[in-house]
């Protein structure tokens, strides 16, 4: 069963006959009825549903509210905002195109515009045995959050409007052609690559994104000297708890069923990331000597992020490694790293998500073995071929992201204008962008 | 007329307000400030980054008290604030010109 | 499968004949077995049960979050307990008599007192494919919301002890009888209305009975003179993401089952809901040279409850339009049109609900044609017709509740009176009323 | 293994049959295929997947947003991070040993080491209807919210380097054999103990060892005479909003399945929760002349402890008189009685979860009397022995963890010392033990 | 060159500020105080403990004005501020020996 | 003694520590304070409800100093605090009849 479960999603994407991965319920119902393959389960469609709801979670209010903390209180709301922004504005762009670019045909490319404005998702739709709208909801809940993630990258300087038509732009040039090669059919998957829930597709690429983003606006005024404390850590710990409890459907939704597989992607993801938390919080520990709640928080991120394209596909252990792995690379990327060259990612985007997105990615070839606890790897493959496939699709993201990204950046701040002016920027974003602060506590 | 104005460590507040009310003070205002002197802050650290922070939580209360009142309003508040620790704080004394009571219009003495 | 589609609520309580709507899936289990049409189905229970939790989970925490953010810090707790004790106070009414009254018997008036105290409500009762208990539950959820979307009309000014008299009252004398009306098998569900998840029963209702009670209770001291900063618009948002993310349950819940039309009343909500945070988002840009967070975060709420009564019934490009009306139109109601008018609806309880409730209550007697993308309307009723029919329970929905709400305030205004002292308004209701403040953030 | 495990809580104890309990819709299978009872039924792992997040959601962010709100704005950040920490901790240890010691063999007193890692537990393993991934993973999160709790017994004065220790030990040496006691197949279980969902287990276990941990390190600075006002009783209410939401995977999640007794479960949890937050919110208002919101919100997690034990064994009027009992009882616990003692458990563990656990258990012992509108206590068991046997299950359990807890925390307290000095205690453990602060909000 | 410093109410301060303004005060520094005096507290109750609150919020004002304004500004201020009931506050008048504008270095009258 | 107020621009703080700390100013009083001046504030904008909030966030710092060092800390605190654009602040000079340091009971120059 193993083998066949490792591709479920794409497989299902690709129409290929997926009768032999339904399990032995659906088997059963098939036996005594001959009913075809697409027959809708209430039971996955009642998951996929509910993980659908959770990823939403994880954007608004979680990821929000993660970032929101992070910030000086003059630009609380200003994240806030941008998040919540990008779920109206990304949520229309993939019910026009970004749907049908990511799983419209199977194209090696793109999926081409067949889906467009939904066209054929109908009521009875299925894909696989959850309604089509339900998979396309789901889907868009992915291209919700990783618009989002970048944010983090450019907080506190970059321009409302331009935010918008970036974020706009890239969805659908960046994001959905990226989902398609991974899990549209398109060529990383035919490829081979294993990325359960998106380690490629959603951290490595919004990751990249945010440090080009960074790059290309620069710094913020006084970064690093200036004293820029975070203005509720509280925020930060209940957006990362949030995070953590939407995870689960964003990892175990990703079989698309209330399964076996799903049921492991939930115990790992939840492995992982405890391991991840303490793994940042006893680094801290020992290098700053204090272990801190920013810490643990952002381990426990990491360890989400790390967990995610692996989260079908390898045992207990093997998450256990991964959570640890992903928990101190992070931590030294975020810490060391950043102040050794000197950008400015704002809250780092790249230290956590594209890093944590790398070493899942490569860790997945590792123990998807089944010598190693995982579900197997497909039949002949080795581990160095699978990891060597691993680090082809991640370049692969991180070379298209990172150009792509840059050309519409460069266009935008050419057209519009990307950042704030200086006066704006030291005044906080919250009072000049949206006539609005965060804190007004006592009247 | 004169006003007294004392920096003193937070917790201290709840006592030096009994003090002064045993000496007859009828009023005071109180504002939350940040003190920088001798006693030493702490540092803060937020992903790698870490600084100083010199500034400590004071609070400054302003009691204006008549002038043969002022010796022992100093001295109260001096021993209903201190700790014997550093950073107990500082009493400043100045001159007030003229005090009004909103309320009344009533000026002086008796508008405290 | 249209038309029966659209009463299924409706017709599964009143139980007639469901087997054709249950799809394929289970007339696969019933032609192998024979069995009742009320066989419990796991994953439509795994699924209601969810979406009663998301349910509350818009009241508690989402809607007081998004009420307490809004207004002044001396008043932030008053809000939250009235939230709070509402939930407590209806589920009790709901046990003692609402769910008879709602859902009883299916005389055209009320229900009746026979499954009063849940006489009858036995671990092995059923209701369609789930177990009665938990449709008791799930339709418990929405007598606590509906009192409580009232109290953002209120805020700040009213007695806590004559708030629960008003709402015990209300949930038992209006509530009820207007659920039964609609759902319960009552004469406007047999007349044709379309109402699939409460545009008429909820916010209508709602946002009549709290302009009603604005207006009763008179402005606050200094409106609109004094400026009233919202305290804490993080709050807000993040109460409006709550709600969001809660509305499936709200939503897709209505439908008591895990299948098809769920799904779809799932994608239409978000995409209804984007078009309307982006709409009233723009239209704010426009009209007042910025976008705002509290614009935002009442645009999405404004399609919410737009799409709330069309959302089993409307095809994607359907709601589309529904959220884009209703995010512009309630944007008028709550800027433009209050301040012409000069009452005092603290938050907007009756631009919000009512308008966008009335908004979508007609619309979706359009889009529910199936030349529109729609499940297409009962045999042989055309868009003119069906819009009638609409505009007849709006009517009687606004008719019913705003007198019988204006005279429980007047009884009780005379016998307890509403509203707080002038001294105790000044101060705010933290203190005076709960001997609490809600925010120490200095020791 | 399915009559072990479909019956876990219920009829583990009572030994029978389960069939007839599997609902038609199970038996139909079975009778139609002859596949095994321990069939994946994806309805049923659905919920369950759904009940595990819901139960992680009640520790972070619910409880710890519960408890962060009433201490002092010094410590907020320091309670949250002992609850995250908590989270992280724990679930490595379930993993490694917890999980096995609880759930591995049926002896009477552990359930030794042969499930250690995970052994055995693959991603075909079952449990019932579900994946055993999923179960372990379920309660897992038990194990993480009952040492969770205890943190309110000693907030603002512990080190958190002694609360890691303290709470490692604790969780293997106490809750898990106490877990395997009740439901892994030990004495209190096999003896006939009614407890659905964990009011010995995870209620009186937690506020016992919080009493024990509140006497050992004494009380804070100046406690009673100081003012120690909450610093955001809106965090506290939105805390006790998410606990009551996600109490229901614990509660409706007990049953491990998506049935009647599921639902009754939930009605049950919601009717006794509304009834001990009015009878704690009128208590107040009559004893101290006004109702508030740190009140309301301790009665609705009064109630949700107090029924934890009864959910799924007693019906909708037991509930009532289960939620007002706890709701009074608790009051007067952690007013009257906590000052008449004058121990300082300083966000009331001990009054909340041990007293309303206590009310809990011994009153399912009365209401699940089937002529009471319970599910009925097994055959020849009269409510008075039913009582007897609960009594015993919460002595034992006091006993029990009253006394390894003082071991561990004084052998704690002679190796590393429990308690911070009397300077990092009044300057606040944000700052000192995680070198943070809370609230920054004017930069 | 004079200080003029008055306790408020806070909900007075837009009052005052525009009464100011018409007297042709160009500057003013607000800050959010507590104060203590004959106007009684509330108290506040959490989990059956009681406690009295005896600061009130209020707002201290500061305006430097040249000594010919000093009149006017303190009447201004009283009636501005004024509801007649207790806690209405109180002005405290002192001496500025020197004001600098920071921008330019100007001082005396020309600073304001 | 003198008393020497400073009204400045918040992110102007660190900069006029550092430069008191060099003249060997060994302690100073911070409070967040709200101004208003000729700099104007911004618009909030609440629901189509437009009001304009005109005081700004500044910081108000208070030095006690021994006279002979007096001119040179306003020196300091002039060109540490200038950006040169409106709204840089005020500095106010005012007299100190006596200081107590609490924590010793010194009192004069020795209490600073
Ligand atoms: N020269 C000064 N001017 C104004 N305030 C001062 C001055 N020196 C000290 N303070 C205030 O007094 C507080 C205590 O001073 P510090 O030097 O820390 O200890 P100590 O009170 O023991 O001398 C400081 O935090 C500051 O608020
Ligand atoms: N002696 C004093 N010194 C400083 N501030 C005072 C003094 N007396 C009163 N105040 C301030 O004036 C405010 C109002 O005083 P209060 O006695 O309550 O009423 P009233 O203004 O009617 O006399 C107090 O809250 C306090 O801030
Ligand atoms: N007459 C005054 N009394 C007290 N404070 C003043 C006075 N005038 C100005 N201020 C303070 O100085 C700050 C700066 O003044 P402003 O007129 O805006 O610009 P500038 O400093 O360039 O003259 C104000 O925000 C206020 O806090």
């Amino acid at each position: 069963m193993t083998t066949t479960v490792i591709t479920r999603k794409r497989l299902l994407l690709k129409g290929e006959n997926v009768t032999a991965r339904l399990g032995l319920f659906a088997a059963l119902l098939l036996g005594s009825s001959g009913a075809r393959a697409d027959e809708l389960n209430t039971g996955d469609t009642a998951w996929m549903m509910t993980a659908t709801v959770l990823v939403l979670f994880m954007t608004i209010p979680g990821l929000s509210l993660f970032y929101a903390g992070m910030v000086r209180s003059k630009n609380v709301l200003s994240v806030m905002m941008q998040c919540f922004a990008i779920t109206g504005l990304m949520s229309i762009l993939w019910v026009f195109f970004g749907y049908s670019i990511a799983f419209g045909n199977d194209g090696p490319w793109w999926g081409g515009l067949s889906k467009a404005f939904l066209k054929g998702v109908t009521v009875d739709a299925m894909t696989g045995t959850i309604p089509e709208t339900v998979f396309m909801t789901f889907q868009m809940t992915f291209a919700i959050i990783t618009p989002a993630l970048i944010v983090g990258a450019f907080a506190e300087r970059m321009k409302f409007s331009a935010m918008l038509w970036f974020m706009g732009v890239w969805v659908l040039v960046v994001y959905a052609p990226i989902c398609h090669w991974v899990w549209g059919g398109g060529w990383l998957g035919s490829y081979g690559i294993l990325d359960f829930a998106g380690g490629t597709v959603v951290h490595i690429n919004a990751g990249m994104a945010g440090l080009v983003a960074a790059l290309i606006l620069g710094k913020r005024q006084g970064y690093p000297d200036t004293a820029m404390p975070p203005n509720n850590l509280g925020y930060t710990l209940m957006g990362a708890a949030m995070l953590w409890v939407g995870w689960f459907g964003f990892n175990a939704g990703s079989e698309l069923a209330a399964d076996g597989v799903a049921g492991m992607a939930m115990a790992v993801t939840q492995i992982a990331t405890a391991a991840a938390a303490l793994a940042w919080m006893f680094s801290e520990w020992v290098v700053h000597g204090k272990p801190s709640v920013l810490g643990i928080a952002s381990g426990a991120v990491a360890g989400l992020v790390g967990i995610t394209p692996a989260c079908g596909f390898v045992g207990p252990m093997g998450s256990l490694v991964i959570g640890i792995a992903a928990g101190m690379l992070c931590f030294l990327a975020s810490t060391k790293i950043k102040r050794a060259f000197g950008y400015d990612d704002s809250l780092d985007v790249f230290g956590v998500h594209a890093v944590g997105g790398i070493v899942g990615a490569i860790l997945v070839g590792v123990f998807a073995a089944e010598s190693l606890g995982g579900a197997g790897l497909a039949e002949g493959v080795s581990i160095g071929q699978q990891v060597k496939t691993q680090l082809i699709g991640i370049l692969a993201t991180i070379i298209y992201t990172g150009i792509v990204s840059l050309i519409i950046l460069k266009v935008l701040d050419r057209v519009i204008g990307l950042r704030v002016t200086d006066d704006d920027e030291a005044q906080g974003l919250d009072i000049t962008a949206h006539s609005e602060r965060g804190y007004n506590l006592t009247s | 007329m004169k006003m007294v104005t004392a920096v003193i460590k937070p917790f201290r507040l709840d006592d030096v307000r009994d003090a002064l009310s045993e000496l007859g003070v009828k009023g005071m205002t109180v504002t939350e400030v940040k003190g920088f002197g001798r006693q030493k802050g702490h540092t803060e650290l937020y992903r790698g980054a870490e600084y100083a922070v010199d500034f400590l939580p004071k609070i400054k209360l302003e009691v204006a008290v008549d002038e043969n009142l002022l010796e022992q309003v100093v001295e109260m508040v001096v021993s209903a604030a201190r700790t014997e620790k550093i950073g107990d704080g500082k009493i400043f004394v100045t001159d007030i010109e003229e005090v009004v009571r909103i309320r009344t219009g009533q000026t002086g003495a008796e508008a405290l």
